[in-house]
Order: structure tokens, then sequence, then C-alpha cells
């Protein structure tokens, strides 16, 4: 039922822009250089970026400028960022919420527009809202998947759990989980917590319970750092872990190395390859769950940026910049993963991308007079798994 | 370790000119070349990219210029990132207890004197242990990691913060030139100490042969410890200019200074043995010529992945000019 | 002379940038002789036996060995084709065995697939030794073991062999003690007997006259002359060698003529029952204007003492006093006017990979330093003025000291303290490796310093020396102090010798 | 009865450790689930092996130049780049011991590259190195797309010489290059000779340039080893900026204790000894929950300082027992 709405409703979308299409014939961009600072410079979601980007890169005649951003030394972030408008750039796409402060006080010398993407921008949103959000050059932040404050990923672990269940012959009992510290991904505690409760819940009316061991504040919150192998010494019996942390580099690798990864399932965020040969009922069928916002995503702060270099806006353009949650793709399956492979996140191959660049020229306000950040914005919340099967 | 100069270059003969001068000139070629792509490819926005590259190289220039009295005692320190990174947190976390002007003074002062004490520390143990100086930097190195680390840990979030405008001019004009100041004074200072006075004669007589520069009457200790403590306090004024950039820091700032100092200095012509060849100007040289190719790299808009293949392309090429030693056994 | 040539050297030039070692020297070394090699230093003598040995090669000339052309890659192509060289400086390799020094170049003789067997090494060496008899060295130790003597030692063993025709004892001898050099002096006469050439190169003139069939001696890359045993043992044959290589007259004052043993009555400096390493109880009074010796073998303690003296050695008991202040350290005797003159001059006494001038004001830097500044003209006038006075032959205070020859080295080192205006000098060997002429200027200088009042340390392997310039001997013997001989003309060697050993 | 001592004094360090170490856990209620000591696990045997052998064999390479008086800055890059390649080798054509081989190739030609900019630049062994380091840390960026190596170590067929016993077949490997090498081979005993005295060596016509290539060749091999291992446990990402160093330094420390714990026996076995030790500590730091993070870094430092401090003086104290021999042998 759920999915027949959600493919409706982007049915509806796809039609309005190729009306639109057909109406903004013939308004040519002005040409725009937008640097694009990455969390890391390798990786699957890097090459799809890319990949995406430069197939716009004709119709929307904008040219794109990379770099890479640390996770730790604010420095050099602002380096990074400095160097990107020496090149010239008229807005910078960022993937990191370090030294913002710094980086938006260049942007705003410099005229150059900032907005993020794979990023909540969380400390900036909550401790220094004033100084980045309401600038004029940042232009808001469409974030990896939900917002802290609207967080359901909690649920999302345990339907994922439960599907398994039912399928498996012999289901999970007993899970334990890690994730990031709150000042990195505030969304993961939350869902941690969101999931004991839905496990709770659920155990008042089913059986056999399900045994969550409680978050150990010392073990199950990895510092960016590989799980160590005491985990299974500590967390004994377990038969599935909940890893809101990206498990295929911080969990997997401890499993394998302690050699259990026969025996537990891990549900878990992210994807960055390898993950498919032991995914669902292949190779030792560790993987029952990974998450990863589409790299589409990235379209939200590109339109915004490419508006402003046009001189145009949105008629319901809001007053201060948002960051906005994205949907994400759920891989909980074969048939699930089988989609995804053929997204242009695992393929990196701009034909396999959700937009033409048609699509996205009438997406902004230059391309296509009719479009509102209403329809961007919506966008984002119809990235999901079903959305590609299709 | 050094080239024999024999008489032949005694007589100034233009080749011989040259052959004295070889490392000065491929050096500062190196940062001729890069300066002349920075003023085509800075293109419109060349003044913002001046100040940009100032303020990316001012905190390496002041800290390799305090590392050229260590250099030049033929030793390296690798925990400059760590400390760095500490004294930035510590500075922080200090200016944001106290407040004010107040709490930057003392801040800066704190991180000052434990910067010194660290000095001491590199130069006085490596002695009374009688260890090689490379093992207390290791020490210090994993120390400060540590350290930093704990410090993060304890604050629940990755970075910490104060406004900047407690520790420069709002004003970018102003700050600009406060950076050229503070680089400008803290040159002059280095030149002065490391050429007309004892210092700079000892830590170079140390490096050419410490047992020859001891019976000369040099308390090499003390004057090892007074190189060391010189560094110190360069790298937490450094430390301090850093700052004035980000007001920011945490667990990975700091980051592969110690790295960076060391390949600026060898780019400027340093002789990592030290000895009477070590010169203030690498220190310049080698860290201008570095940052401004990275920027040019940029600029130029090199594919990300080849970067650092450029970068390490041009290193080997100038350190096969500047640093080949010729003839007798190969160079340890 | 009948007997076959075994190395003819024609017109062979040496030249290092424009200095030139060599111009054009020919000469004969014959088979059953032991040619002694003298003249300055700079004169060439070490230039030609190196090249011989394969060392460096020649600019330009031709070499015959046994009558085919030669010109050798290697010392080791040489040493395989039979002309071996022993030279001054240690060349042995610390932390290894024996039996490793010995066959270092040649392991590839004991192994199969690049697959070395260390007991065959082992054994090989040891035979080598036994043959020498030297058996108390045992192959398998490590060399770190034995002191400098026996190192030496294995250092011959390793180059001389039953088929070695040509051998080359480059200065070696400044190196040993006595019985090192009877070794020695056994071995070259055994080969002379042989019938092999043996190439004797020293700056000791009675080792050159009681030890070589022939000599010649060398001045500036030259020939000057040759001489035969009738020759050298005529009366005037010292001052004659004296004037062939210096080429002036020296004239008699070599050493200190007067004998006037007097000096002021202060106390200038004074060893107050010393003990430290293996040294008991040592006590010494130096006075003002008064230079005292130490002679002895070079493993006899004299060496510690000077160190001492300089607040080198960590002292179990006792004290070094001067002015009735205690010296603990060397930082302290200097600044109480103490000069050290090392013997291990390169590495102790100079920064080579330093300019002249940086060396001569090293010591005198705290004088120079006014609120930390120091002005680089007074550096240059005082470099100045002490390459002056010491007429030290280079191109300016700037120039490196790595590029002078070893007089004028150890001129800087001196010119260091006479910058300084130190009272006392404590001198190591101050004239090893240093050749006449510079010789006699320095003995000068140390007279005259003697007359200024200074006091001096002269610490000395050379008998001769002492002699000639100390006012009170004092010799040494395994640590202890064997004798003590006040300065009179007739004082002759053979007096002291039975002190010696 | 002398053999008995030395392997006693030999085995006092793991021995110690795990003393230490046991009765630290065993009194932190932290190291307890439900009722026993995850310290005394069969896990903990496992984890100190495999780890020890990554461990042995990086150590061995860097201390094979270092004993040659060279301290190599590009093992890690080495390491890291050859990893890359022989990992994505290994994955397409799904041979465990075709990545192995790739990973000896590659790593011995890298060294050889290595050798050669030393040898003909006659640039300071450091710089040098630095430069190659650099190079080939760019380099890990250009090959395979620049996306390092992922699924290698997680596909069970592949990463067989990352676990327990196929783990032991590079790390003997590996000892066995490192002692034929040092002990047997004439450049071994070359290297030796150069490494105590550099001039006198060449001056009785030792090759040096053969010798460094051939010690070069021989940590090729070892580092291919390391390399293999690393890549059958980790992903492998591209790094820059000299990163590759840390990855070494972390395993330098075995390098310094080996020499020291060596001095009871020989080099080798005090490595391989170290390294038991070093990892029993960090199993114990593990179930303490102090394996990641500040605290281990200040142990590691403390490790450092306090063996080189502890072995300086040792320096000494030979010294003076040596002189003390000698005097009685004169007398």
């Amino acid at each position: 039922m759920k999915k027949l709405t959600k493919s409706l409703v982007a049915l509806m979308l796809v039609l309005a822009m190729a009306l639109g299409c057909v109406s903004a014939a013939g308004a040519e961009p002005k040409h725009a250089k937008i640097g694009v600072a990455f969390y890391q410079d390798t990786g699957y979601a890097v090459v799809a970026t890319k990949a995406y980007l430069e197939s716009l890169s004709e119709a929307l005649n904008v040219e794109f400028v990379y770099t890479v951003l640390t996770q730790t030394d604010e420095a050099a972030n602002v380096a990074a960022i400095q160097n990107l408008i020496s090149a010239g750039v008229d807005g910078i796409i960022c993937t990191m919420d370090l030294g913002t402060n710094a980086i938006i006080e260049e942007c705003e010398m410099a005229g150059v527009y900032l907005a993020g993407y794979l990023c909540d921008y969380d400390v900036s949103y909550t401790q220094n809202f004033d100084r980045v959000f309401k600038s004029e050059y940042f232009l808001g932040t469409a974030t990896d998947g939900q917002n802290p404050d609207d967080t359901t990923i909690g649920h999302t672990m345990l339907s994922s759990l439960l599907e398994y269940n039912a399928r498996a012959e012999k289901p999970l009992t007993h899970v334990s989980m890690a994730i990031f510290p709150a000042w990195a991904f505030p969304s993961q505690e939350t869902g941690a917590k969101q999931f004991v409760e839905d496990v709770a819940k659920y155990n008042e009316t089913n059986d056999p319970d399900i045994l969550v061991d409680e978050l150990d504040p010392a073990l199950d919150v990895l510092m960016f750092t590989q799980m160590d192998t005491t985990y299974f010494s500590k967390h004994t019996g377990i038969d599935g872990i909940i890893s809101f942390a990206a498990g295929t580099s911080f969990v997997y690798p401890t499993m394998v190395q302690a050699g259990v990864d026969k025996d537990i399932r891990l549900f878990t965020t992210g994807f960055e390859g390898g993950e498919e040969n032991n995914f669902g009922t292949k190779g030792t069928q560790t993987f029952q769950q990974n998450m990863v916002s589409a790299v589409e995503s990235i379209t939200y702060p590109l339109v915004l940026i490419l508006n402003k270099v046009n001189g145009v806006t949105f008629p319901d353009m809001p007053e201060t910049a948002e960051r906005i949650s994205t949907s994400q793709f759920c891989i909980n399956s074969d048939e699930d993963l089988d989609a995804f492979m053929h997204s242009i996140y695992y393929t990196g191959n701009a034909a396999d991308a959700m937009f033409t660049p048609e699509q996205v020229l009438n997406m902004t306000a230059f391309g296509n007079p009719d479009a509102t950040y209403a329809a961007l914005r919506d966008l984002l919340a119809h990235m999901t798994i079903e959305d590609l099967a299709k | 370790m050094t080239t024999k100069t024999n008489p032949a270059e005694k007589r100034s003969s233009f080749p011989a000119f040259l052959g004295r001068h070889v490392y000065d000139i491929a050096a500062y070629a190196g940062l001729a070349a890069t300066l002349i792509l920075f003023l085509i490819f800075g293109g419109s926005r060349l003044a913002y990219n001046a100040q940009a590259v100032l303020q990316t190289s001012a905190p390496t220039i002041i800290i390799a210029l305090g590392a050229v009295f260590v250099y030049s005692m033929g030793y390296m320190d690798v925990s400059v990132g760590q400390q760095v990174g500490v004294y930035a947190i510590l500075m922080i976390m200090i200016i944001n207890a106290v407040g004010g002007a107040l709490g930057v003074v003392l801040g800066f002062l704190a991180v000052l004197a434990l910067a010194l004490l660290c000095g001491a520390f590199n130069g006085a143990v490596a002695v009374w242990l009688k260890l090689p100086s490379i093992v207390t930097s290791l020490f210090l190195m994993f120390f400060f990691t540590g350290a930093q680390f704990l410090l993060m840990e304890s604050t629940g979030t990755n970075s910490i913060s104060v406004p900047t405008s407690l520790l420069r001019p709002a004003d970018r004009g102003a700050y600009n030139l406060l950076l050229v100041v503070i680089i400008v004074a803290v040159a002059l200072a280095v030149t002065y100490f490391f050429r007309f006075s004892k210092l700079g004669k000892y830590t170079r007589g140390i490096g050419a042969n410490e047992t020859a520069t001891a019976q000369s009457g040099v308390a090499t200790t003390r004057w090892k410890v007074i190189a060391y403590m010189a560094f110190g306090a360069c790298v937490a004024l450094g430390t301090y200019v850093m700052l004035m950039r980000t007001g920011s820091a945490g667990k990975g700032t700091g980051t592969g200074y110690a790295m960076d100092i060391m390949i600026c200095l060898i780019l400027g012509g340093m002789p990592l043995s030290g000895g009477m060849k070590s010169k203030v100007s690498s220190a310049l040289v080698g860290t201008l010529t570095y940052v401004l190719l990275t920027n040019d790299l940029t600029t130029m808009g090199v594919d990300l992945n080849m970067i650092n293949f450029v970068k390490a392309l041009i290193f080997i090429v100038i350190i096969l000019i500047t640093c080949r030693r010729r003839g007798g056994v190969l160079p340890r | 002379m009948s007997s076959e040539v075994v190395i003819e050297v024609r017109n062979m030039v040496k030249n290092f940038g424009p200095t030139r070692a060599l111009r054009g020297v020919d000469v004969k070394f014959y088979a059953g002789q032991i040619r002694g090699l003298v003249g300055e230093n700079g004169s060439g003598k070490s230039t030609i036996t190196s090249i011989i040995s394969g060392m460096q090669k020649a600019t330009s000339g031709e070499m015959f060995y046994r009558g085919q052309p030669w010109n050798p890659s290697t010392m080791v192509e040489a040493q395989e084709k039979g002309i071996s060289m022993v030279l001054q400086e240690a060349n042995t390799i610390p932390d290894c065995t024996v039996a490793e020094n010995i066959f270092a170049g040649r392991f590839d003789e004991f192994s199969r697939f690049g697959l070395v067997s260390m007991k065959k090494v082992n054994e090989a060496a040891q035979k080598m030794l036994d043959d020498f008899g030297i058996s108390h060295i045992r192959a398998a130790d490590s060399i770190n073991k034995y002191g400098f003597e026996d190192r030496k030692l294995i250092e011959i063993v390793r180059c001389v062999s039953d088929d070695t025709r040509v051998f080359v004892v480059d200065e070696t001898t400044t190196a040993l003690s006595l019985e090192g050099r009877n070794i020695l002096y056994k071995l070259i006469h055994k080969m002379k007997d042989e019938g092999k050439s043996v190439i004797f190169i020293s700056h000791d003139m009675d080792e050159i006259l009681e030890q070589c069939t022939d000599l010649t001696v060398l001045r500036d890359g030259e020939i000057i002359g040759h001489l035969n045993r009738a020759e050298m043992d005529a009366p005037d044959a010292v001052q004659r060698i004296r004037y062939m290589m210096v080429g002036r007259e020296i004239g008699e004052a070599y050493y200190r003529e007067d004998y006037d043993t007097s000096h002021l009555p202060e106390v200038a400096l004074e060893l107050e029952d010393l003990s430290f390493g293996p040294i008991e109880h040592f006590s010494l009074k130096l006075h003002r204007g008064e230079i005292i010796g130490f002679g002895g073998l070079s493993g006899c303690g004299m060496h510690e003492i000077g160190r001492a003296a300089f607040g080198l050695e960590k002292l179990r008991g006792g004290r070094v006093l001067r002015n009735g202040r205690e010296i603990t350290n060397c930082h302290q005797a200097i600044s109480e006017g103490i000069g050290y003159i090392s013997k291990n001059r390169d590495r102790e006494a100079l920064i080579l990979e330093a300019s002249i001038g940086e060396n001569i004001v090293m010591p005198s830097l705290p004088a120079l330093s006014h609120a930390t500044f120091i002005s680089p003209r007074a550096e240059r006038d005082m470099a100045r003025k002490e390459i002056e006075s010491f007429r030290i032959k280079c191109s300016g205070g700037r120039q490196w000291v790595n590029t002078l020859s070893g007089g004028n080295k150890q001129k800087v080192s001196f010119g260091k303290w006479t910058a300084k205006g130190s009272d006392v000098l404590i001198m190591d060997c101050p004239t090893r490796g240093v050749d006449i002429g510079v010789k006699q200027s320095m003995y000068a200088l140390i007279a005259e310093m003697k007359k200024q009042g200074k006091a001096i340390l002269l610490i000395s392997e050379e008998m001769a020396e002492l002699i000639g310039m100390a006012d009170r001997i004092i010799v040494m013997k395994d640590f202890k102090v064997s004798g003590e001989l006040e300065r009179r003309p007739d004082l002759s060697e053979t007096d002291m010798i039975e002190y010696v050993i | 009865m002398k053999i008995i001592k030395k392997t006693l004094l030999t085995l006092l360090f793991p021995a110690l450790m795990f003393a230490v170490m046991l009765a630290i856990t065993a009194s932190s209620d932290k190291c307890y689930v439900d009722g026993q000591l995850i310290f005394l696990q069969a896990d903990m045997v496992r984890q100190v092996l495999v780890n020890a052998c990554m461990t042995v064999c990086v150590a061995l390479a860097i201390w094979l130049q270092l004993k040659n008086g060279r301290f190599d800055f590009s093992a890690g890059a080495n390491m890291i780049l050859s990893a890359i390649i022989a990992g994505n080798v290994g994955l397409q054509t799904g041979s465990p011991v075709l990545a192995l081989l790739t990973a000896v190739a590659v790593s011995v030609a890298l060294s050889c590259f290595t050798a050669a900019m030393y040898i003909f630049g006659r640039v300071p062994i450091i710089i040098s190195t630095i430069g190659a380091t650099l190079l080939f840390e760019s380099l890990t960026y250009l090959v395979f797309g620049g996306a390092g190596v992922r699924a290698f170590y997680s596909t069970p067929g592949l990463s067989v010489f990352g676990r327990l016993p196929g783990i032991f077949l590079p790390t003997c490997i590996a000892v066995a290059a490192f002692v034929i090498f040092v002990y047997f081979t004439t450049q071994g005993r070359k290297g030796k000779i150069l490494s105590n005295n550099q001039t006198a060596g060449v001056n009785i016509g030792i090759n040096e340039k053969r010798n460094i290539g051939a010690s070069y060749i021989f940590t090729g091999i070892i580092l291919g080893m390391a390399a293999v291992i690393y890549v059958s446990q980790n992903t492998v990402t591209p790094q820059a900026g000299l990163s590759t160093s840390g990855i070494m330094f972390s395993y330098i420390v075995p390098v310094f204790m080996g020499m020291f714990i060596g001095l009871a026996s020989c080099d080798v076995v005090g490595i391989i000894i170290a390294a038991i030790g070093m990892e029993i500590l960090n199993y114990g730091l593990n179930c303490l929950n102090l394996g990641a993070g500040g605290t281990q870094q200040i142990i590691m430092g403390v490790f450092v300082l306090g063996f080189y401090a502890f072995s300086g003086q040792l320096g000494n104290i030979q010294a003076l027992l040596a002189r003390m021999k000698n005097r009685r042998a004169r007398a």
C-alpha cells in the first residue's frame, strides 16, 4: 500500500517535470563553478557523486572542483575551502561540519555560497545556528538520513530484524548494538533508545522474546576505530548485531577476525562495497541490512546554489536555511540488494542515476519558472529502495 | 655528511659559484616556479589567494623557523603535530573557563610554559638517559596523542571553539597585517639568534661535531635545552596563530605538522644532518614553496588523486638536486 | 742495485682540483729492500703508495708491476695481485669478530650459492693468526675485546699473506707502541730477506734510519733524491735529509735550546691525589712558565691524565685545582683559562665541516658576545689574527678545515687557545702527523709560551720531543709513574727507555 | 646450563607481561562476563598469535634495514601499496596464493626502487626514503581507481593468510628470509661490516651498492609477507601525508624491545618474543576497554622511553663489565 502511494507521487513529479521541460526550453543558465568537498577521498559515494555531477555539467553549464575535508582538523578544512575559493568557485558543497564558523566567514568574504549534503550540520545547527544557518551565504543541507530531531532509524532496524526473522529458519533472539559517539551522530544514540523501546513493545505481544544487550558506553561506542574482539567475549551468546555505526568498516572486520561472521547477523548503515558477497542468502549471510542515502540527494544543495548564481529564487524559498531529512535506501533483502546494485551508487554510472540532466534543470528556478522549493524538498523523501526497484 | 668544498670553489669563478650554491639555487628556483604558477592560475581572486596562502603558511612558517634550531643540531622532533593539537585544545579550554582577553593571555602563557617544559624535556632527558633525541620526541608524540584524545573525550565533542573575535582583529586587512608582522618579527628574531648569537653558532657546532664543540667549552646539554625551548616558544606562538584562523580545535588539530615541517625544511635546503650549512631561509623558502604548491595544484584543477603524485615527484626532484652527496661512501 | 725491479712508476701525476699532489714522479722499487719514503705532509709520499695499492687513481702516468702494466681499480684487486698496504688510522670494524675483520672483503671464497660458512672462515682466520705467531688473538672473538695494538696487528694479518710481494707501511708505527713496532719490524725484515719489497713511510726519522735499507725523499710532489744505506749512516745524514725535505736550512734551532728549567712560583694547575679509571692517587703541581712532559707507551695512562686535567674524566677521588677553584668539567676548565689540544685532532679538537674562522673563535664566543650579540667583524678579525700569526696556508677564514693539511689543521687547533688567551695548555701529541717545518715552528711557539709564563703539559709518544722541550719528564707505565727526569743536555732516549718498558 | 639461562631470560618478558596483565584484568570487574575472566579465553591466544605474526613481519622488515644502519621510512607505504595491488589481484583471480606472490613481487620491486633512488640519487637515507614514501602513498590513489581493497579480507577463500593457521606460512617465510639473509648469506655478513664501519668496509672491497640492493630485496620479501597478512585482515584504503609512517610506527615498539630482549639470545627471537609480549599487553588493555584511544598511546610512549632508557644504561653496565674483565686479563 505505502509503496503504491509513494510511487504514485513520484510518477506525478516526473510528469510535472516533463511538462516543465517544454516550458523551460531556451533558458540558457549562467556558467557556474562549484567546489565539492567530500568527507573521504575514495569510496562508492565519492565515485558515484562525481559521475552524477559530471553528467549534469553540460545541461546546467557548471564545472566542478573537488577536494576532501577531515573529520578532526578545522585548520585543514579551512585551508581546503580557501583553496577552493582560490580556484574561483561560486559555491561550495560540503559533507563535513567542522570549522564551519571559519568556513562561512571565508565564504561571506569571497561572496561564495555554501551548502551541505550527507551531513546534518548538527554542531552548527544546535550551537551556531545564527552564525551559520542565518548567514545569507549558507543555503541549507540535506542530511544523511534522518535529522537528529526526527530519527526513525530505530524503527527501521527492528523492522529489518523482524523481516529477517520472518524468513529465516533460525530467528534471532539475542542482539547487541554499536553506535558512533553522540557528538558525531546524535541520531544514533536516539536510534538505539528507539530500538530498545520498540523491542520491549514487541516482546510484550510476541514470542520468542528478543533480548537486547544494553549499550555499554565503554565498549559499544566506536570512536571511529574498529570494534575490538573482546566485544564478542563481553556480549556472549549474541546472534545479531544492530550497528547504527557504519558496520562494514568498524564492526565486520572484527567479526571476521574473531571468526564469528558465519554465526552472527549484522544489521548496519552505510555501504562500502564487498558486502554484496555475504549479503542476505549469499556467502556467509552476515549482512542482513545496509542503509545509504542516494548520492542524488546532492541535487538539493546543487540546485539551491545554482539558483543563487543565476540570481533567481523559488517563490516558496524559506527565509532561513534549512536542514532537511533524506529518505534512505534501506537494503534488507536480496531483491533490495539487486535493485541497489543497479543504482548509480553501486555502478558509478550516470546512466543509472534517478534524474536525467533535463529533470534536474527543471528543478531549478532558472530552468523552470514553475519549479518550487517544496517540489525539490519533496524529492528527497522519494529516494527509497522502492523508488529504485521501479 | 656535507660535501668537501675544495679550494677550486674558493676562486670566485661563476661555475664554482653555482657549484657552491646549488642547494640555494634549486630551493629558490622551486619557490620561483610555484610563485609564477600562482600568479598565472591565481586569476581573478589573486588578492584573496595571497591572503589565503598567508594564513595557511603562517603557523607552519613560525614553527619551522623555531625548528631550525633543532634541525641545525641534526635532531628532529616528531611530536610537534600532537603538541600543537594539545596546546590548541588547552588554550581554548582556558579561554572558555576564564573568558575574555585575560583568558587569552592566561591561555597563551600556560601553553607557552608547557611548550618550554617540553622543550626542556626533549633536550635534557635525552642527554640524561643517553637516548637518541628521536626517542624522547617519539615518547612525546605518543604521550600527546593520548593526551589530545583524552582531553577531547572529556569534552564529549569533536570540536571545541572560541569566537575568533577574541583572538584576532575582525577586519581582514588588520588580521593579515598582524600575521605579516608576527612572521617578520619571528623571522628576524630567529635570524638574529641563529646568525649573531651563541645559540645558533653552538647548535650548528653541535650538529657538525658535538665532541669538538663540547671541548671548545660549550655546555652542550644546556644549549640543547635552550635550543629546544626556543623551538617550544615558536610552537606555542604557531599554535596561537593557527587558532586565530579557526578559533576551534579537535582530536586531529595539528595532525601532520611534524612531517610538513620536515618536508618544508628539506625543500628549503636544510641538511637533516644539521651543521654549519643549516640556514634560517630554508624555513621561509621551503614552507612558502610547499603551501603555494598545494594552492597551485587546486587552482589548476589537478585531479584530487593526482595531486599527491605530483607533489611527490616535485619533492623527489628537488631533493635529488639539493641533497645529493658527491663522492665518498653513501650518506646515511 | 742488481735485484729485480718489482714496481716502476713513470711520470706519475695526481691532481686534487688545482692542487698538484704529484708532478710527474719517476721511481723504481726493488725486490729485497725496505724503501723508506720521507717528506713533509702533502709532499706526495702517501699519494704514490695509495695509487700503487689501488686506493685511488693517478691523473696521468703509468705503472709497471713485475714488468706488466699495472693499474688496479680497488685495494682488494691490488691485494690479490700481491700488493698490500696498512694505513695509519684504525681500519678495523668494531662489533665484528676477528675473523670477519680478516676476511671481510673475501666472504665469497667461503660461500656456495651466496651462503657463507662462518666455520670455515673462523678456521682459516685462526690459521693465519697462528702463522703470524699471535695466537693469543682468537679468530672467533669479537674484535672489541682487543686493544689498539692487536687491532693493528689484525689489520696486518688481513693484508699480508705468503704471496704478498709488495708491502706498504704508511705511518702505521705512529699508532703502535714499542712491542707493536717490533713485531712489525721483524715482519718487514723477514719479507726483505724473502726477496719481497717493502715501502715504509714514517715521520720518525730515527725509525727510518734504523729500519730502512734505502731512502727516497719527496718534496712538493717531486722526488728530491735517494739515499742508500751508506749515505744514511753518514754522520750528517739527519741534517741532510731534513734539508732535502724542507728545501731550506732548518738550522740547529729545532727544539728548545736553553736548559733553564726555572719557573715562576705560582702554581698554575694542581692535580691533587686523582683516582679515576685504572689510575690511582696521582698528584702533580704545574707552575706558570713550566713545561712538564709526559712520556710512555700509548696505553700507559698519560693521555688519560691530560683528559683528567681538562675535566673530561669522571674522578673517583681527588680534585683538579686551578687558582684554588676546583675543575669538574671542561667548560669550567676553559673559563679558568685552560686549553686542551686533543690527541684525536679530527674528532675532538676540530670541527672539520666548519670554517677555519668558526673553529678558532668557538672557545672565545662568550668573550665576543655582548648582550647576546656577536659582531661578525670581531670574529673575522680574531680569526685573521691567528691565521696570520700561525701562517696557516689557506685562502682565508672562510675556507673549510677539512680542506687543510694535517699541519695546518693542527695550527688551527693551537689558534683556538691562543685566541682564547689560555694560560694553561694541555697538549696531547701536538706534533703527531705534523711535518718538520711546522713542527719546528710549534716548538718555537711552545718555548715562547714558556717565556710568557704560560704553563704547559706536554704529552707525547716521541721521546726526542720530550727531551727536547720539557723542563721535567714524567714517564708512565701501566697507569703508574715509573720515573721522573729533569731537563739536562746529556739526557738521552736510552735514559728514558728503561722507565718506559 | 647457559642455554637454559638464556631461554629463561628471553621468556621473562612475555611471562612478566602475562602475569601483570592477568593481575590487572583479574582485579577489574570490567573483565568478567557472567563470572568468568575473559582475559583467560581461547580468544586471547588466537588474537595474540594472529596479531603477533603481523607485528613480527613488519618489525623484521624495519629491523633488517635498521641493523644495516638505515632507517627506511618507506616500509609502511611499500606495504600498503603492495597490499592494495595484491588484494585486487587476489579478488580478480580468486587465488590467495597468487595474491601472496603478487605482494612479494610488487614489494620487492618497490624496495628495489627505494634502493635505486638511494644508491644513484646519493641522497641521505632518511630523505630519500621519505621521498619514496610520498611517491608510494600517492600511487595508492592511482592504482585501481584509488579504491583500495575492501572485500579481500572478508572473502573466506582469500583471507586464509590472515587467520590461523594459514598466517603462519607468510610469517615463517618472513622469519626464514630474515635469518637466511642476516646469518648465512655473504651479503648479510658484509652488511654487518658496513653498518659497523662503512668506510673501512668499502676500502677492503665490499661493493656497497650491491650489498644495499641485496638487503632491500630481502626487505621486500618480508614486507610482501606483511602486506599479504595486512590485506587479509583489514580493508586497505589509500594513504597520504606520510600517514603510512604512522602505520609503521605502530609496529616499531617490538623492534626497540626486540633489540633489548635479543641481547639474551639473538635479535630474531628477541623481536618475536617482544611482539608476543606486546600483543598480550594490547589484549589485556582491550579487556579493560583501553584498547583504542589515549591511555594505550600513553602506555606505548612510556614503553618506548622506558626500554630505550634501560637499554641505554645497560650499554654502560656491559662496558663496565668488559673493562673489569680486561683488567683481570691484564693482571
